[in-house]
């Protein structure tokens, strides 16, 4: 939102190689507290590599990852979530023969003492995960039903309320509304709103241009593992964004029927 | 515990997994003892061999409260221990097969019938040496049991040599007990013997010795017999087969035991079942019974 | 946010559960029910054999008390996803050493078995290691170290005593505070008394006439019930038990929450080293000799016992009160057998029959859990 | 297009439970040959398990199904797709370890003689996939990648193509935009426009209203395992449709920025 | 459609890569790579010791021409996505069920191999129906099978001839056409000719002296290349080979497209039976007997040359080239071992430490396969 703070992340040149595939040439770009940052692009462009980097799943073949001004070098995951920075992978992180509390709190679980012991508290995860759940608009069956049973819609919601329930400083969301009905994604952009507005840096994956309209402060699009550049909300019209997101490359000729609808 | 009715209950425990061969003429030799006895006896072995396992079975086989049990002493720190206890609560004691007449008498069993397996490769060890062998290749298919050691180490002390090398963990495929062997002959063509220590290594070695020519010409001798064995003694492929007369093993601490216990007689020493020395004299009864109770 | 908060019980696309048979359904119901056909089973056809006499309770219990214990270790193991082929070489590695440190080298017993627990889990770590950075499935890592290890305890004693089997250890223990653990009795008194009593039968003649059949609880199945109780609070209820859960049900999506993946598995090789090692030193002590077959196919009992109990093979489901109810069933059936005087060779057979028919009766438990997948 | 036609499909009373739950409680529906329909609905309706009970996934645990005027069992997808029905899952039917040329040809291998032997034709199934893929606006580096190396939109977009390619009577859709980029959205509703014009039956679902209105002739609503009804184009307004599809239950109160862009 | 259809080759995401190193990359390299160290290896250690004469190298042919027998079944089973335990038990037992049938029936010899045959493949056939019906790990199925078929292989000759070993079965099936294609050799009379025109050495003493060394090539190798052409062109080559594949890769996403998962994967368990069940023809009509013990443990050795030879465990990816290197190596290693001199108990640590090595390896190429994964 404020250009002018100092960026929350700075990722400087990043280029990542998986064996003789050059998924990222060269992608800079940097994030500030408590704005959306839309991450556009084709299918293949790098987007999910490119936060995969940020989020310390890959590691970048070369470039550089500032945190808060300092360098940051994350071994996994693990370190990266503690540095603050929460993520919903485009391949949910749900584990199917686990309950929905389970994997609500996986990672995070709340722990109350025991004598000497430190105990798993159920009892909190389960009134949590129920009211987080309805609090997106899903009525779980309980909350001890397996992931497994769930429909595709239905687990997106679990993974994004519980990166929203223990998000930080950064919310990285890759996709997180391709599987969602209507009324789900709105409630998943109305939480982008709130999150953003408490001042949290959200990063936004999406492929839908007017999702990315909707909550979007400033839109980065990839294109075959480079960027295109980054605009503000408002220097640039729905079309222009969307002839962008499709690569440049010439769309191809819809029907009258079905034109401009995409 | 002196009673005259007949239906008493023997248990012999091996320490042989199922699938060893040789076991079957115990298991012939108890079967048929319990049924000309008028005898209940059943027969046990820890499935893998484990005698820590067998310990068990042992002490399961005194809680179901026999009149007599008949086990081998395969190793006595293992056994020793069940044994007393099984004899403690009043349950006669016979050991068999392996184990030292000694180790016998310590654990409170009334009699050891059988031979015991350093002896009995010592003994070989003689008699080879006394026919001229000095080096020689002991063909081992059951490596991690203690006994099968024991045999190659009392035939190279007999020799006089160092075991050394001279024994093979071979395996129990029998294709890769006579390729093995064809390799060890192969890389050391001056080795003068072979010894086996079954019918599941003395078979293929056996192929592996016409396949290469030197049937006839190594001398061969090996323990337990065997159908095939038998047919090697008899062509003089195989010099002499130890027999310990299994089926002794088996048959006599069952025969002792219900005459025991029928009318308190028991015979006042141990039994010596080997080691026979089987070579080509007087071999018919053997090649009619081998593999079934010899 | 707005909405219209129906409780999860009204819900109208959810068929009436009768509460009885939603309290049966779990992961330990097969290992229950296994249970309790066992028993009855054997009650009928061996009742008379002295199976249920004192002297035969504590012959199966001890069988089924021996594969609680590695099934201990199995079975976390197999819910963290992985699952360890070398630990009946570890067994019989395992009492070698302690052997080989106190006959050989003379150390007091203490030393030995400290010594060789460092050793064991160190292997353990190493198996983890191996398996999480490579990523090679745990099968063929520790199939490898089954071999390699039973290699070394054939080959170590056989190089340095000269033969397989190394005795003796019982004299030297005698005193060793350490080996009192793993080797002695509880309640040797309570027995004495019991004996006494004339509740449970006592020797009739023989140097221990007078004492009862059964003189006390052996430290094995102390050891069993305590890493049973141990396994299944840190399952259900810490924390790293979710850790568990996850790890095996999916790694890589417990790695994307910031689940120390690595670190679970590997811990977890190393607690089934330890339970291997417990095991023998359990033996080692109460029989006084290591040898270099010990422990023969016991990774397959263990796996077995732990499957029996409704544990997943490919991770992420299971529980320890089944395991070690399937090792409970295990022992019994194996124990039984032999007091129902069943042709011995018989006996894998139907191990294998058993076996089959305790995993089909968990698959359809659990599919009525998960519902019909 | 045309319900006074004999309808291809006919399905009657669905009903379909997992254990204890009902994913559906009585569904009826017809597919008439050319007509592209859209199954709208929350997640969690059962649009899913629907189409699976169609193509021979699942077996319906009570209700009948029709092709063609005749009552249809099938045991396995194997008879669906003999009897025409070609389906492109949510959960994509991709091995990640084989090529994509051997996917895309998998279950309907082209075979070449030699001598006695029929012989999997790998030259020809290589153009194919190649040529088809181009089509779908996917530039692959080579017939033999892996299918694990792509992205999720290229994997989506293999998962189409092959559908089209080999499909007979019917084509069944389960969300195959989700996680398109706009160029590639733009042809996947135009290869459902051509494909419909060919005569072929298409059933399409998304959560996508602007999706569904640019290429549906006629739009079914599920709700919680029942349908709210058919409607033609032409007589239901976008708006109303996003009402049904939200399952009829009021929508979040949206911030004004972000109202009506879902 | 309307589209800039520029060719792949010129992609700038993709970094060149020579043609050498693209030829290279396949799943046998791991095998190829390991096939020339050991050759190399021995080559260097055993060169001198008659390894590589003409006798020398037909006992490690024929050692892993075995191998490579139960190595091309379970190759295709587990590229099929399932493996199978019951591989050394289905040995003893279709051995032991041609003898029961010449011995103690008295059937001619061919009849007992047919009706073998078909029983071992329908037991194969009920192992892959319990798996797919059931959905259970094949790990455990098939492990019950190996208890199951183990006690039968043991009780039933014990019952019936009370004996564990039955022989004889040489003179049975003497100028029978059926097992001469087990148990004969091909090229007698070429080797006849070699060894006379002295290109290969004769015999010098014994009772054989004059006769070339080798005298013939057994039908087990002859076996065991047919089955690996068979096998490798079954799978590349054919509609089918690509059904195998995907059953493995991903049985629910085949199914989905229509392949036929259960009936592939029957059809492979049926296969690695019919594998089982050559290996223990060729076996018994070349020793003249079947025994209760024959083929213990051969279920892993067909599993570590699968795996040697480049296939992944959990299926999908794998060659029937690179298992036969695989079994090629195993069986170089163990007969190599023996002509190098090694102690042999330590047989077992070499074994563990080139599977490890191997696998190591193969993931490695794997990874440059695919991309990093
Ligand atoms: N593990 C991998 N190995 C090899 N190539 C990979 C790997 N992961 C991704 N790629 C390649 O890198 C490129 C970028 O993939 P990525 O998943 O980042 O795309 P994306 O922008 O997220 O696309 P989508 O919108 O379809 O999700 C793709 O062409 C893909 O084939
Ligand atoms: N295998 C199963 N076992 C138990 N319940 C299931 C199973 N599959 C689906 N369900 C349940 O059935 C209901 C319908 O699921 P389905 O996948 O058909 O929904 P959907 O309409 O496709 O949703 P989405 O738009 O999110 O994909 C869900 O509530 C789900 O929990
Ligand atoms: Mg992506
Ligand atoms: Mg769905």
């Amino acid at each position: 939102m404020n250009p002018e703070h100092a960026p929350l992340i700075e990722m400087k040149n990043i280029e990542k190689h998986f064996g003789s595939v050059i998924a990222l040439n060269g992608v800079s770009l940097e994030i500030y507290p408590g704005e959306c940052h839309c991450l556009l692009g084709d299918n293949g462009a790098g987007k999910s590599t490119f936060i995969k980097t940020m989020s310390g799943v890959h590691k970048p073949t070369r470039g550089e990852i500032l945190f808060e001004g300092k360098p940051m070098h994350f071994e996994d995951p693990r370190d990266a979530i503690s540095a603050g920075i929460a993520t919903v992978y485009q391949d949910l992180a749900m584990i199917p023969l686990m309950s929905v509390s389970r994997n609500f709190f996986m990672g995070n679980e709340p722990e109350k003492k025991f004598g000497p012991f430190k105990l798993f508290d159920h009892a909190y995860a389960n009134e949590i995960t129920m009211q987080e759940m309805r609090k997106m608009g899903i009525n779980l069956r309980g909350p001890d039903q397996a992931v497994g049973t769930l429909s595709g819609g239905e687990r997106q919601t679990v993974a994004i309320a519980r990166a929203v329930h223990f998000g930080a400083k950064v919310l990285i969301l890759d996709e997180p509304t391709s599987a969602l009905g209507v009324r789900q994604t709105a409630n998943v952009l109305a939480t982008i709103d709130k999150v953003r507005k408490d001042g949290i840096a959200v990063v936004f994956i999406t492929h839908n241009v007017r999702h990315a309209l909707a909550v979007g402060d400033r839109f980065t699009v990839l294109n075959r593992g480079k960027t295109l550049g980054t605009a503000q909300r408002g220097q640039i019209t729905p079309d222009e964004l969307q002839d962008l997101m499709a690569g440049g490359q010439e769309m191809v000729a819809l029907e009258s029927s079905l034109g401009g609808t995409v | 515990a002196t009673a005259s009715a007949e239906g008493e209950r023997y248990v012999l425990v091996s320490h042989a997994p199922d699938s060893d061969s040789w076991w079957n003429t115990i298991k012939n030799g108890i079967a048929l003892a319990g049924k000309q006895m008028n005898v209940e006896v059943e027969y046990r072995n820890p499935p893998t061999g484990d005698l820590a396992d067998m310990a068990r079975i042992i002490e399961q086989a005194a809680a179901s409260s026999p009149n007599g049990i008949i086990t081998t002493l395969a190793d006595y720190d293992v056994l020793s221990g069940p044994i007393k206890a099984a004899v403690d609560s009043g349950v006669d004691v016979i050991i068999m097969n392996s184990g030292t007449p000694d180790q016998a008498r310590e654990v409170g069993a009334l009699m050891y019938v059988g031979q015991p397996e350093y002896d009995a490769g010592h003994a070989a060890g003689l008699r080879a040496k006394g026919d001229g062998v000095g080096s020689f290749l002991c063909v081992n298919h059951y490596i991690s049991s203690p006994s099968s050691t024991e045999r190659c180490q009392g035939f190279a002390d007999g020799l006089g040599v160092e075991l050394g090398n001279q024994m093979i963990d071979s395996g129990q495929d029998p294709a890769e007990i006579k390729n093995r062997v064809l390799a060890y002959l192969n890389s050391n063509p001056d080795t003068d013997a072979v010894l086996t220590l079954g019918p599941t290594s003395a078979d293929p070695t056996l192929l592996a010795l016409e396949e290469n020519g030197m049937a006839g010409q190594i001398y061969f001798g090996t323990f337990d017999l065997g159908a095939n064995i038998v047919e090697g003694i008899k062509a003089g492929t195989i010099n002499w087969g130890i027999d310990q007369q299994p089926f002794l093993q088996a048959y006599l601490p069952v025969v002792v035991l219900t005459n025991y216990h029928r009318y308190g007689v028991l015979p006042g020493n141990n039994i010596n079942s080997g080691p026979g020395f089987v070579t080509a004299d007087g071999l018919e009864m053997v090649e009619k019974y081998a593999g079934e109770y010899r | 946010m707005s909405d219209t908060a129906d409780a999860p019980a009204s819900d109208e696309r959810i068929k009436q559960t009768s509460a009885l048979r939603k309290a049966l359904i779990r992961p330990e119901l097969g290992g229950i029910c296994g249970t309790v056909i066992v028993f009855v089973l054997f009650a009928i056809f061996a009742g008379d054999s002295g199976m249920f006499s004192s002297q035969g309770v504590l012959n199966w219990s001890v069988v089924s008390a021996q594969f609680m214990i590695i099934a201990v270790g199995a079975c976390l193991l197999m819910i963290a996803g992985e699952f360890d082929l070398s630990v009946g070489s570890m067994i019989g590695f395992a009492g070698m050493m302690i052997a080989i440190f106190t006959i050989t080298l003379g150390w007091p017993v203490w030393q030995a078995i400290l010594i060789t627990f460092a050793l064991c889990i160190a292997i353990g770590a190493l198996n983890g290691i191996i398996v999480v950075r490579t990523g090679l499935p745990s099968f063929i890592v520790t199939l490898a170290f089954l071999f390699i290890l039973r290699g070394f305890t054939i080959y170590l004693p056989q190089l340095i005593e000269r033969k397989t089997i190394i005795g003796g250890i019982d004299k030297a223990a005698e005193g060793d505070w350490l080996a009192a653990l793993f080797g002695g009795k509880i309640l040797t008194g309570l027995f004495t008394w019991l004996g006494d009593a004339g509740i449970i039968a006592v020797f009739e003649r023989g140097n221990r006439a007078g004492e009862p059949v059964v003189d006390g609880i052996p430290m094995l199945i102390v050891w069993a019930l305590m890493l049973v109780v141990f396994g299944h609070f840190l399952l259900t209820r810490t924390k790293f038990g979710n850790w568990i859960f996850a790890s095996g049900g999916d790694a890589q999506a417990a790695r994307y929450v910031g689940v120390p993946v690595n670190r679970v598995k590997i811990l977890m090789f190393m607690f089934t080293a330890f339970c291997a090692c417990v095991f023998a030193t359990c033996q080692v002590m109460e029989f006084g000799s290591a040898g270099a077959d010990r422990g023969l196919l016991k990774e397959f009992e263990a796996i077995i016992a732990v499957v029996i109990g409704g544990a997943l093979l490919t991770g992420g489901y299971g529980s320890v009160i089944g395991a070690a109810l399937g090792a409970l069933i295990f022992g019994v059936v194996q124990q039984g057998l032999f007091f129902a005087n069943v042709e011995s060779s018989l006996f894998r057979v139907f191990l294998g029959v058993i076996l089959l028919f305790a995993v089909v009766l968990n698959t359809y438990i659990r599919r009525m859990i998960t519902g019909e997948r």
